[in-house]
């Protein structure tokens, strides 16, 4: 028996929100008498960290502590349409919405606090703990607390505002594709390295290198459980997944978890990332969308190194044991190539 | 392990920010870790119903009979519910978008086209009732020829799959029959190449898989409304969905929703919340429909099967210079977000690469198996398998390392795409770069020195010289619609108008002709809305539209 | 659906019939009571005696009733550790029990793999003597008529610790089920193996012994050669089911190599 | 249809109400209790996220007849946190354990058993202890991660 080791590379890029466009995400932003903030949205939070991540975009756009917002989401009676969470829209779309809803309740705070301080409201800086005072003069100050309880009950403002995102819809030429496909793109390039036991044809993801450029980074550890988890998916589904192992035969469908084959703690291999962040220009503050290119470079990196380890492309997905040793029998034994060996 | 390198772009980031950038809790872990994040099934109603469906055990069969009298019978039986009492019964899901033509029942009174397709639901006072009745239920089948290979199905007679596409193929713009994307001269580029590389690729229908299954509950509410408690991806997506098939107007739906237990692109079809609310309504009791694990792996939408063939022609150095695509999307039974993964794929290809002739065919095909939809990385996880497994082939056949391939042919800032708009805010060189220096692997003096910043526009910028155009798949019967500014329904909330970048369609024949202009966001904000222009009314169904795209209909 | 619960295992056997199913530690019933496929009648015992385990002579009395955990957690019962950590999570072995396991249709079963190998007998409720589980494996396969309950079952002890091997090859890790197990007891007698018993595991419709190869490894003492010539008789006489894990190509591909490495590591010790 | 009463103890409190013949435990817990952190996720005992503690041990409750708790001792993640959060709950806040939160109250039931038995678990005990429980979004290793860290906390404090 002989284990094999071998390495495989990927690079993509993937575009971030509807397509072409025509999916508006909408916003409100209000204030309670005391200063603390709500934020309402239809928008879903799928465990993608949709309500954490637009809560520091308002809390920043505010000039608040992140602890004075609260994401209220989702009720269709209470808050305002979006297209829904799908194509990693949300953190682009929702986002931008959210700053435009929260930049204009902002102004009314700072109105308020204007008022109150006797000052030009262009004059007023927030310093993101809850104090609103005058650029360069800290001690003419004004909490947020103070200038929104004057906002609704001595100056009968509303500190509220009203956000929508939409990139509008675009068209395709029916013949030559032409298209206006998005707005902005994430990236990432990924090295995995495999062993493959050439008398069974398992194979098992020894380790994994990757870069990922997704914009600005808006919360690191939401966008480290996007990568960790994303690659594992993706490793899931080169390696595992499938609904019909017998495609496109329809017997033998899984219908429980023992039979839908996805790795188990077990089977994790390090994952080493290196994030990129540069700035999408018309991303909340510059950022992108992490959640669903991350499984991508996986599959086809986990595919190049099989290659790379017994010298046999398997180019149906999964990679299942069963095709890996068809193969190796067909080549009459493994070919290691050892293409992407580590520099001396 | 994470590390963030701070050191690249720096220049165009303010990394001084008082909430960006944060590793700030999330605000919902408290109630995940004390087991009181209020999922949809968490929410208790007294005389809760419950609905079940009678599914087809056959690929394709038309349906003679439905015997309901036996079920009707069954102890905890409150109602049985056919295709006849659904409003509406006939949908496709992107109709909300005005994107191609309705084609799936609720609930199917004629014909079944994949095995696991409803055509009854028992409504009962327990699941285990609902379970038990549904085995009362008697079909008469007429079992119809079935086809399940993307290829095999768009054969000449071959068994037609959705009467509604009877080749089989989506209609796209009214005019083809697949998506094509047409940039310069593929076969006048593979003339002239140095090597030739074909593939062909098989992606997998993939389950989401997400650990808390699709469902919705549905309650009648004070005045004359039903609230649902759904686990939509999209809340109004769903809401617009539900007021389509039930002929109600939005107003009447209050949708409750935005904790979900994992959706991963499973939870966008709304197939719940129509039949649960259509259950309140009919026995004026909250009812409840969501899968089992079961339903949710083999009658739950997957990730659709792709099948894609890639032929490339490259010169002696390593460079592509023309790319061809076929590919064929397994729809499964019926559209459901299937057509528009391919506009999103072919607005993708040839992948993050300059290449200056590229070509694709994609057909999104009926076959007799579970509709596909959306998945994270829709779209494109399946052509990018094809794509970096290709690359890979690439390198292999000219000699090279396959990470200076990849720096070699990136596409950089300025750079020509071929769906003819400039690239931009690229970063793949970079990504490149850093795994390389992780792993260990020599790249060359260029790859070392190369940027997304710098080699990109010029001559790069340019469209091609010409674009070898056909009418291959020419159809004729449907009529392509209007695209965007249409408008939303009479009930539902307008599009704001903003600064519509489309330019009109275009045959890109001529030489030097400037690439459209793109859409120019703004920087960290969008525009204030400018009041709403109200569009013609053309609200059918009470349904909400959000906005139109690419739509037809038939003539 | 009824649910009918008896003190004695006595009155358990009495009450069941072709209607009836009899229900240990839930894990294969209770799926069948949720999806609304389950027999008629769920019969249970609470009689203490399900979950004794005793030491007898040459071996070991075990209530059918006892859990894979407890096994794990029974000192004397070390040589079977392995493989009840081989069946399910923690919670699945906090539930399912030995007899339970020997009624479990492929993928699930592999306990039984392991008590086929090693020559258990069973002990039927309200029958008395004991007859071997591979008569009553045999059985299980034919439909119609009652299903007994087993009351316990009895385990030889393996006289050499080292004679008895076990592997279960998964796709998953730590928990998976199975694509095949192997169990193997090889009591030798001056270097010799005498009496070999081999069995598999998702083989065919049951746990199935290996006679070829227990034919080439009897008398012979485990080298290279009887190894090799073991591998290559493998899956001899065995049905492999094809299923989402693997094809029965598949597995009859790999059996041998699996029994190979097992036979290696056993002659490692 | 039959229902039988069920006398049981719920984190710590007496609890009683009426079962369906064949109803399960986890079913039993969220309507007729009204406890409802054990979660369904597929009702054949192969994802985990309906575990719940049963005399000290983990089991699945959607496999577990309602009536077979008569008596006994169950403990499920809406009582973990007494007073103030449980250590195991503020390792999986730290360490951003949890995306959509579905299968984490099984999860902290496993983990709970595990360091109540093995305060020092080495990291294979740990993906052993949580081989049950099923997990869509993370990848395992913040799990890991944050059981591992309330070890270690434990030990030093």
């Amino acid at each position: 028996m002989a284990m094999h080791r071998g390495r495989g590379f990927a690079s993509i890029n993937y575009p971030i929100g509807m397509n072409l466009g025509g999916d508006p995400s909408q916003a409100l932003v209000h204030s309670n008498p005391d200063g603390k903030f709500t934020v309402a949205l239809s928008s879903i939070d799928l465990g993608q960290g949709m309500k954490s991540v637009t809560r520091q975009i308002a809390a920043e756009t505010l000039g608040i502590p992140v602890a004075d917002v609260y994401v209220d989401t989702a009720d269709s009676d209470t808050g305002p349409h979006c297209m829904g969470s799908f194509a990693s829209r949300g953190t682009h779309r929702v986002g931008n919405a959210v700053i435009q809803a929260a930049q204009e309740a902002r102004a009314v705070m700072l109105e308020a606090a204007a008022e109150e301080l006797e000052v030009d409201a262009s004059d007023l800086v927030t310093d993101g703990r809850g104090n609103i005072h005058v650029k360069g003069a800290p001690s003419r100050s004004i909490t947020t607390m103070a200038a929104c309880q004057a906002a609704q009950f001595k100056q009968g403002r509303t500190v509220s505002g009203r956000g929508i995102f939409l990139i509008p819809l675009s068209e395709v030429d029916p013949e030559t594709g032409e298209m206006t496909p998005v707005s902005c793109f994430a990236h990432a390039a990924m090295l995995v390295e495999v062993e493959v036991d050439d008398e069974t044809g398992e194979v098992s993801v020894l380790d994994m290198q990757s870069a990922y450029e997704l914009g600005r980074a808006l919360n690191p550890k939401l966008v480290e459980q996007q990568l960790i988890g994303g690659a594992w998916m993706g490793m899931s589904h080169v390696l595992w997944e499938t609904t019909e192992p017998y495609y496109p035969d329809r017997s033998h469908g899984p219908v429980d978890f023992n039979h839908y084959l996805m790795p188990g703690p077990g089977d994790l291999a390090p994952h080493h990332i290196s994030v990129l962040e540069r700035p999408a220009p018309d991303g909340p503050f510059g950022g992108k969308g992490p959640g669903e290119m991350c499984a991508n470079p996986v599959l086809p990196a986990v595919a190049n190194a099989v290659y790379d380890a017994v010298g046999v492309r398997i180019d149906e997905l999964p990679i299942t044991p069963e095709k890996v040793l068809r193969g190796i029998r067909a080549n009459g034994g493994a070919r290691p190539k050892m293409r992407l060996a580590r520099a001396r | 392990m994470i590390e963030f390198r701070k050191e690249f772009f720096a220049n165009e980031r303010d990394d001084n920010l008082n909430e960006i950038g944060k590793p700030t809790r999330r605000q919902d872990i408290l109630g995940h870790v004390t087991g009181r994040s209020p999922y949809f099934d968490d929410h208790l109603f007294e005389g809760l119903l419950h609905i079940r469906c009678v599914r087809s055990p056959h690929h394709h069969a038309r349906i003679r009979r439905i015997d309901i009298s036996a079920a009707e019978k069954m102890p905890g039986v409150v109602r049985v519910l056919l295709g006849k009492d659904v409003p509406l019964n006939l949908n496709t899901l992107l109709s909300l978008l005005d994107f191609g033509l309705d084609d799936e029942p609720v609930l199917s009174e004629t014909k079944v086209a994949y095995k696991g397709e409803p055509v009854a639901a028992i409504i009962a006072e327990s699941e285990a009732q609902a379970r038990a009745a549904v085995k009362m239920v008697k079909v008469e089948w007429e079992v119809l020829p079935h086809v399940l290979d993307v290829e095999d199905a768009l054969k000449p007679g071959a068994p037609v799959v959705c009467d509604v596409y009877p080749t089989n193929r989506f209609i796209y713009h009214g005019k083809f029959d697949h998506q094509k994307l047409r940039y310069g001269d593929v076969e006048e580029a593979f003339n002239r190449a140095d090597h030739i590389v074909e593939g062909r690729y098989q992606m997998s229908p993939i389950e989401q898989a997400p650990m808390e299954t699709c469902g919705a509950i549905a309650a009648p509410e004070v005045n004359d409304r039903f609230v649902c408690f759904t686990s939509t991806q999209g809340l109004f997506f769903s809401l617009g969905t539900a007021a389509k098939l039930l002929t109600m107007p939005s107003s009447r739906l209050h949708f409750v929703g935005g904790t979900v237990g994992g959706g991963f692109g499973g939870k966008v079809d709304s197939m719940h919340e129509p039949l649960a609310i259509l259950g309140a309504m009919l026995t004026g009791r909250p009812c409840k429909y969501a899968w089992d694990r079961e339903e949710e792996m083999q009658v739950g939408a997957p990730r659709g099967a792709e099948r894609w063939y890639i032929k490339d022609g490259i010169t002696r150095d390593g460079r592509i210079i023309a790319r061809k695509f076929t590919g064929y999307f397994d729809s499964g039974a019926y559209t459901r977000l299937s057509s528009y993964a391919i506009i999103k794929g072919v607005g993708h290809l040839p992948g993050p690469y300059t290449i200056p002739n590229v070509y694709a065919d994609v057909f999104c095909v009926y076959t007799n198996r579970t509709p596909a939809t959306a998945m994270r990385g829709f779209g494109i996880t399946g052509v990018d398998f094809a794509i970096e497994a290709h690359m890979d082939k690439v390198a292999e056949t000219v000699g090279m390392n396959p990470i200076d391939l990849r720096i070699l042919n990136s596409y950089r800032d300025g750079d020509m795409k071929a769906h003819r708009r400039l690239a931009k805010n690229c970063a793949l060189v970079e990504c490149c770069q850093v795994v390389a220096e992780k792993g260990g692997v020599a790249l060359s003096a260029e790859s070392r020195s190369a940027t997304s910043l710098t080699g990109g526009g010029g001559e790069r910028a340019r469209l091609p010289a010409r674009t070898a155009t056909d009418q291959a798949g020419a159809v004729s019967g449907f009529k392509g619609g209007n695209y965007a500014r249409k408008g939303g329904g009479a009930s539902g909330p307008q599009p704001v108008a903003m600064p519509v970048a489309a330019p009109a369609p275009a045959y890109a024949n001529s030489p030097q002709r400037p690439a459209a202009p793109a859409y120019q966001p703004a920087a960290t904000a969008p525009p204030a809305a400018s009041p709403p222009t109200p569009p013609a009314d053309t609200a059918r169904h009470g349904a909400l539209r959000f906005s139109s795209l690419s739509g037809f209909r038939r003539r | 659906m009824r649910v009918e619960s008896y003190n004695t295992l006595a009155e358990a056997a009495r009450a069941m019939g072709p209607d009836a199913v009899f229900m240990a530690g839930g894990t294969l019933v209770m799926r069948d009571v949720n999806a609304g496929t389950s027999a008629g009648r769920v019969v249970r015992s609470a009689d203490p005696a399900l979950t004794e385990i005793r030491a007898t002579g040459d071996g070991f009395s075990l209530g059918s009733g006892v859990t894979m955990a407890r096994v794990l957690a029974h000192r004397d019962l070390a040589f079977l550790a392995p493989v009840a950590r081989a069946v399910g999570g923690p919670q699945v072995r906090n539930m399912a029990t030995i007899g339970g396991n020997i009624f479990a249709h492929h993928p699930y079963g592999d306990f039984a793999v392991a008590l086929l190998a090693l020559g258990a007998r069973v002990v039927l409720a309200g029958q008395g003597g004991a007859k071997p589980l591979d008569d009553l494996l045999r059985e299980r396969g034919r439909s119609g008529g009652t299903s007994p309950i087993v009351a316990s079952i009895e385990v030889p002890r393996p006289r050499d610790p080292r004679a008895f091997g076990f592997v279960k090859v998964s796709r998953i890790k730590p928990k998976g089920v199975s694509v095949m197990s192997i169990a193997v007891n090889l009591p030798r007698d001056g270097g010799r193996m005498r009496g070999a018993r081999v069995a598999f595991g998702a083989m065919g419709p049951a746990p199935l012994r290996a006679s070829a190869v227990e034919r080439v490894l009897e008398g012979q003492s485990l080298d290279a050669a009887t190894i090799a010539r073991a591998a290559q008789l493998a899956s001899d006489g065995l049905d492999p089911p094809t299923d989402a894990l693997a094809s029965a190509w598949y597995r009859r591909e790999v059996a041998g190599t699996h029994l190979r490495r097992l036979l290696e590591k056993m002659e490692r010790g | 249809m039959a229902k039988k009463p069920v006398t049981f103890m719920l984190n710590g409190s007496e609890r009683a109400a009426f079962a369906e013949e064949g109803l399960n435990l986890l079913e039993f817990l969220r309507r007729a209790v009204g406890d409802l952190s054990p979660k369904y996720g597929c009702g054949q005992g192969t994802c985990g996220a309906c575990t719940v503690i049963i005399d000290g041990e983990t089991h699945l409750s959607c496999l577990t007849m309602a009536e077979a708790v008569q008596g006994r001792k169950v403990e499920t993640a809406s009582g973990l946190a007494n007073g103030k959060v449980h250590p195991l709950q503020e390792a999986f806040m730290e360490h951003f354990a949890a995306q959509c939160g579905y299968c984490t109250p099984g999860m902290l039931m496993s983990a709970k058993v595990l360091l109540d038995h093995n305060p020092s678990p080495s990291r294979a005990e740990v993906i052993e202890a949580i081989s049950g429980n099923l997990c869509r979004c993370t990848g395992y290793e913040p799990i890991i991660d944050a059981i591992l860290a309330t070890a270690n906390t434990r030990r030093l404090a």
